[in-house]
């Protein structure tokens, strides 16, 4: 939890409101949340380096805190099969964020592991001024985006809480399988819930977290985020 | 913190403002308290008068010889600063402000003033902006509702004035007994988890029933409405249970409209039962009050209708359970005495034709089955039999056999005669409806609560 | 398929097994419709009287000197055969068979031959398994159940035998007039759809209530349902509306337990109101038969407590409508009596404090705002007035506006005071109800039923 | 209609319980129905002169009255974008069903325009017993295979009806677009919803009618059929 701490106090005293997407995998690392293989790359060759002991295929991101949607920029480029490919798309990366973005402040290219695809949920925690910290969750894309489908717990948020919310959505039934699909790995998806949860309770500094996507794979695999924000609060007390 | 004994048990109380003018409240307030039968002593505050209602009475709460524990405030608004201000100086544990006029009305700065000169004597507010406050045990009716509260197990905390003034009334005619109505109009000071954590541990109360419009500090309220859980059941009436209903709560109140999501998941945490009307809490609050917990989940409906029983197995569905076989030992025990061809599934179908005596025979023998873990009974009435014969029955059967050991509720579907029935099982305190609908709603939230108790204590074990 | 006039407008009733025996169900139709005052001729047949109730007997139909319209036929099952046939020899157009022991016990055969036998002679069969029929504008009262039930505009449709003739008394005791009741029992020839069509064409009937199990030609059903739809509401209350429940049905009835989701579809296409229990149906009946329909959706609440204002606002929500400001004619009628602080922005909040005579400027000005569509107006008995009295002033306003112009319903909320009130509403024909969520509910479904009448309307022009 | 009339007719002479895919494409589009364009071919030289007349890309289907499941005999062959590789894949899944299936009687193989992609929904049609025919609608895959989110409605199914149906299932926001994804076709969905009504009502020797699945595409564009099944009713008045 130590480095969980020294992250959220570098972003503060740097007056951030947004960890960088390596420092809130950090966070959520320190907690045991499943994050996949990452590392930010500051030069091409660090790119090349770090996709190598990552394990290919690997996915590169622009890491900057003046930009939110790193697609738009083409900050994104997806499965990374090579090292040579990894030092051509860490170079495509920067000349895009160049263009579209020119003002932005550049970390790095955060070199990730690819989560293979599978059925997507979303876990958020956010903090409510009656309610303290709560955890949200629902199915991924259309579920939460358009038929806001959702279930939501109060921090400490307990294993059989995370169980209750879980099966509280419209949706559930999809988690439990069917024809051609066997069920999902809830375990570990209320194992992330508690986890989230702990960590929001135990660390005051954070107003939000949004793990979307976190991928669910079959029953005893487990699950994986694959994409991460967190926001701190800022001094006014939001 | 100190503790609300003295505002449950005191030795005396206060009530400024009260007169000889019988249309104010501080008359209605002193003459309920007089005659509902507080045995501590009684002290009229007005310097109008040397008497009112034969006791003695005060210019002032500092004139009087002794210090107050309660003091009732029902003088103006802008009067009462300077009442706390002197029944601080005497001492008074407990401020009760009837007086509407402060943050509800937009006047935020003369409320400060009164909790900060409450405070600066360790007073304890309720209020302000409330009618009062009831605790039988104690014969204490200070309000200027009705008198003739009846005493039992319900404490029953409210947010809303009007209304909850209102269901004081309804408390007497559906024949509820109270241990408390709390009052909490603004909720200045005492809040509803100071009141929670007294009845948790308050043995007179097997029950608490909240009109909540919101509360202001959410964690706290779960961490102590938890604990209460444990012991004795929480009914919520959610006042602003939908955006539109929320927003207009805000306006009335003035507070923040929260989001109602979160309501519930507070509410669930804390194995709250969130009644979406005044009528289910009200049904449901009697059929925990007067009944015992059950043991498991097998429901048994005796009814003289099918179609009542259909009615009655609908709603239990729509609740979550689904109803099993009666036991073989009870089916044939009724079979005894039943035509051939009446359906003893679940529901037990005694027939249109069935006399009184049946109803006494099966609720009995359900009653002494170890079998049924509870008993919804349903009665149409019909030309063969009385409704309130049928009742008599009843009340007959749970007295032979050793009172309610396990729970039941009771629908007489009919007119008047079945209105006269419900209120002899209600004097009997078996919990009866007018609708099957309503007995069985009633009766699943008995072994909801049962479920939800079970879901905090284990939820508690992980913290 | 001849019409059902000579069941509703016959000249004469025959009472087969009407006996001496005032135990006897014969006995007691026969009391009933002596004293419920039909005009027509009454003849009790039993061969074992010459006179029962001062009425001559007669041993059998056929030695009645005319031919009868309407047999009421209460003798065991196995004797009903050869009643019909005699009453066949002797003209009868209807048989109204009380008996069970038929196919809702097994006896396929039995009612099997029951039907032929009335078929031959052209008679039509209400039952068998019937308790009896009801029409108020002949005076007719051919059942057993009470006797005194309140000639008004509701025709109630029952499935339910037990069940059905309980709320016969139900009926009574909510001072709900009927046009008609109905025992359809096994429905071995005449059923709702036979019914509906002639209340459709009934100028007696402006609403009707169906307590059904199941229909077994659900399209007939919808044509029928449909057509009526567009002239008077249908509320229907469908047994056996989960799954479960279904089950417990098809067991209780012996019919096929048809997929619910069906039904739904089939009331929702001829724009039924479908109450999901016995309490909301009777709830809207009140609201719909006592109420002209609204022009549009702009419903105003008025109360005297914001607690019953957020809790009707909810209920609202739930129903679809959301409030809208209301007019600001209205709003300076009512700010000219209301303290400054006074919430008007919808509900219209009177405050606590308000006396009866603001009830009545504020519903008066509302009756007459042409931008008020219906009134929900709510009442929470408080230490200033008296409910019976804000009840008259409500009845005095609505009568000094010329009339209930547009839908309204109140609710009184309190004890037995407030139970009083809401007897003289009921009284008044003003829809009145114990909470406010029951209130809001009902003055919904009127506005839906103005939107379902629209629909329908629009789907048959397609057709 | 009376080619309708005529395929049902020749279907029942011949014992048969299920239209073959063909026979089904031909009566939807006696109805209007939005239908693939379609032809059956008894060789390969016939394949590939249809694929072309129809268009490329074309999907290819075993057409057999004792085959139910057609991609588990390997009877099926997507994405076929040359005459040549038509012949190919005809010969192939001949070759496939003999293998698989070699009891099967084979009509031929029904060559078929491939329905692009896009949001799936199901409508069927039953006859009830009690109701008589009924439709029905959802939106694929999931939704009501998992989720069972339908609608239901009696024959016959007005337009308003039908727009109310649609709108009835708890899913209905999706098909109203979101971030992304413009609305989708409505009108349509009813059009088809609608005629499959008409269908029902006016063919009582019809007991079931399966859409599924209808690709709808955005607001203007229309919908698809993509695969369909009639059953018919036996002798015993199932
Ligand atoms: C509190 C309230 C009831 C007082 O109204 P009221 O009784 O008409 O007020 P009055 O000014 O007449 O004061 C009451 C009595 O106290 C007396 N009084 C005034 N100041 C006093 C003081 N400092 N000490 C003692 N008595 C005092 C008055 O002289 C009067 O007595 P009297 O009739 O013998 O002359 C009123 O201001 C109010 O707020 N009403 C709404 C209450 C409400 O709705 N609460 C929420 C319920 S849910
Ligand atoms: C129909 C029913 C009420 C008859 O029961 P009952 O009155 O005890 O039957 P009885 O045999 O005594 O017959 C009634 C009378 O008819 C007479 N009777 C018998 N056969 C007769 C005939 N063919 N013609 C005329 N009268 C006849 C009997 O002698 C008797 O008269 P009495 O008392 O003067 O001797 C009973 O069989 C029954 O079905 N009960 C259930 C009804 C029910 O629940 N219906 C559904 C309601 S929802
Ligand atoms: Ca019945
Ligand atoms: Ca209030």
């Amino acid at each position: 939890m130590g480095s969980a701490k020294d992250v959220l106090r570098k972003a503060l005293e740097e007056g951030r409101k947004k960890l960088l997407e390596h420092e809130a995998y950090a966070v959520a690392e320190a907690y045991g949340l499943p994050v996949p293989r990452y590392g930010l790359a500051r030069d091409p060759d660090e790119a090349a380096r770090l996709s190598r002991e990552i394990g290919f295929p690997v996915v590169l991101k622009i890491v900057s805190p003046d930009i939110t949607h790193k697609s738009d920029v083409g900050g994104v480029i997806l499965d990374i099969r090579s090292e040579d490919d990894a030092r051509k798309a860490f170079t495509q990366i920067i000349e895009n964020v160049k263009k579209h973005a020119p003002e932005a402040r550049i970390a790095g290219v955060l070199i990730q592991e690819m989560v293979p695809s599978d059925l997507e949920v979303i876990v958020g925690a956010t903090r409510d001024q009656i309610f303290g910290p709560l955890l949200m969750f629902g199915l991924g894309g259309i579920f939460v985006e358009v038929l806001k489908d959702v279930s939501f717990r109060l921090a400490p948020v307990t294993p059989i809480d995370a169980e209750e919310m879980i099966k509280e959505i419209k949706a559930y039934r999809i988690l439990e399988g069917y024809r051609g699909k066997p069920p999902r790995d809830i375990e570990a998806l209320k194992d992330i819930i508690v986890k989230t949860s702990k960590l929001m309770l135990e660390n005051p500094e954070i107003q939000d977290i949004d793990l979307n996507p976190i991928m669910v794979f079959e029953k005893g695999k487990g699950a994986k985020i694959a994409d991460i924000r967190i926001i701190l609060r800022s001094e006014e007390g939001r | 913190m100190a503790g609300l004994e003295k505002l449950f048990y005191p030795s005396s109380i206060a009530v400024v403002g009260a007169s000889k003018n019988p249309q104010k409240i501080g008359h209605i307030i002193l003459k309920n308290l007089k005659e509902y039968g507080f045995k501590g002593r009684i002290y009229p505050v007005n310097p109008n008068a040397d008497e009112i209602l034969g006791l003695k009475a005060y210019p002032s709460v500092s004139a009087i010889p002794e210090p107050v524990d309660v003091v009732v405030v029902s003088v103006p608004a802008p009067k009462v600063p300077e009442v706390i201000e002197d029944a601080g100086k005497a001492g008074a544990k407990f401020a009760v402000i009837i007086a509407s006029g402060f943050r509800e009305v937009g006047n935020v700065e003369l409320e400060k003033k009164v909790v900060e000169t409450a405070r600066k004597y360790g007073i304890r507010v309720l209020g302000p902006n409330v009618f009062g406050y009831v605790y039988t045990p104690s014969r204490i009716n200070a309000t200027f509702g009705p008198r003739d509260v009846i005493p039992g197990g319900v404490a029953f905390i409210t947010q809303s004035g009007a209304l909850g003034i209102a269901l004081m009334g309804t408390t007497i005619m559906e024949g509820i007994g109270v241990s408390a109505i709390i009052s909490l109009g603004n909720k200045a000071d005492l809040d509803d988890a100071d009141f929670l954590e007294f009845f948790e541990k308050d043995p007179n109360t097997n029950i608490v029933l909240i009109y909540m419009e919101g509360v202001s500090d959410g964690r706290k309220f779960v961490e102590v409405a938890s604990r209460v859980t444990l012991k004795k059941p929480i009914v919520v009436i959610k006042s602003g249970r939908t955006e539109a209903g929320a927003r207009a709560a805000a306006s009335h109140t003035g507070s923040l409209a929260g989001n109602i999501a979160f309501y519930e998941a507070a509410f669930k945490q804390s194995g709250i039962l969130f009644a979406k009307s005044i009528e289910e809490a009200f049904d449901w609050v009697k059929a925990l009050t007067w009944n015992p917990l059950p043991d498991g989940d097998r429901i048994v409906i005796i009814t003289n209708g099918g179609g009542a029983g259909v009615q009655a197995s609908d709603t239990l569905a729509d609740n979550g359970f689904l109803l099993q076989k009666p036991p073989q030992s009870l089916v044939d025990e009724i079979r005894k005495f039943v035509p051939p061809f009446a359906s003893l599934n679940n529901p037990i179908d005694l027939t249109g034709m069935a006399p009184t005596e049946w109803y006494y025979k099966a609720v009995y023998a359900a009653l002494n089955d170890p079998g049924v873990d509870s008993i919804v009974v349903l009665y149409c009435h019909t030309a063969m039999t009385h409704p309130v014969e049928v009742a008599e029955a009843i009340i007959n059967a749970v007295k032979d056999a050793g009172g309610l050991k396990k729970p039941m509720t009771v629908a007489l579907i009919g007119g008047i005669e079945a209105y006269e029935g419900i209120k002899k099982l209600t004097e009997a305190k078996i919990p009866a409806y007018p609708t099957p609908e309503r007995a069985a709603a009633a009766i699943a939230t008995v072994h909801r609560y049962v479920k939800y108790r079970e879901y905090v204590k284990k939820r508690l074990s992980y913290l």
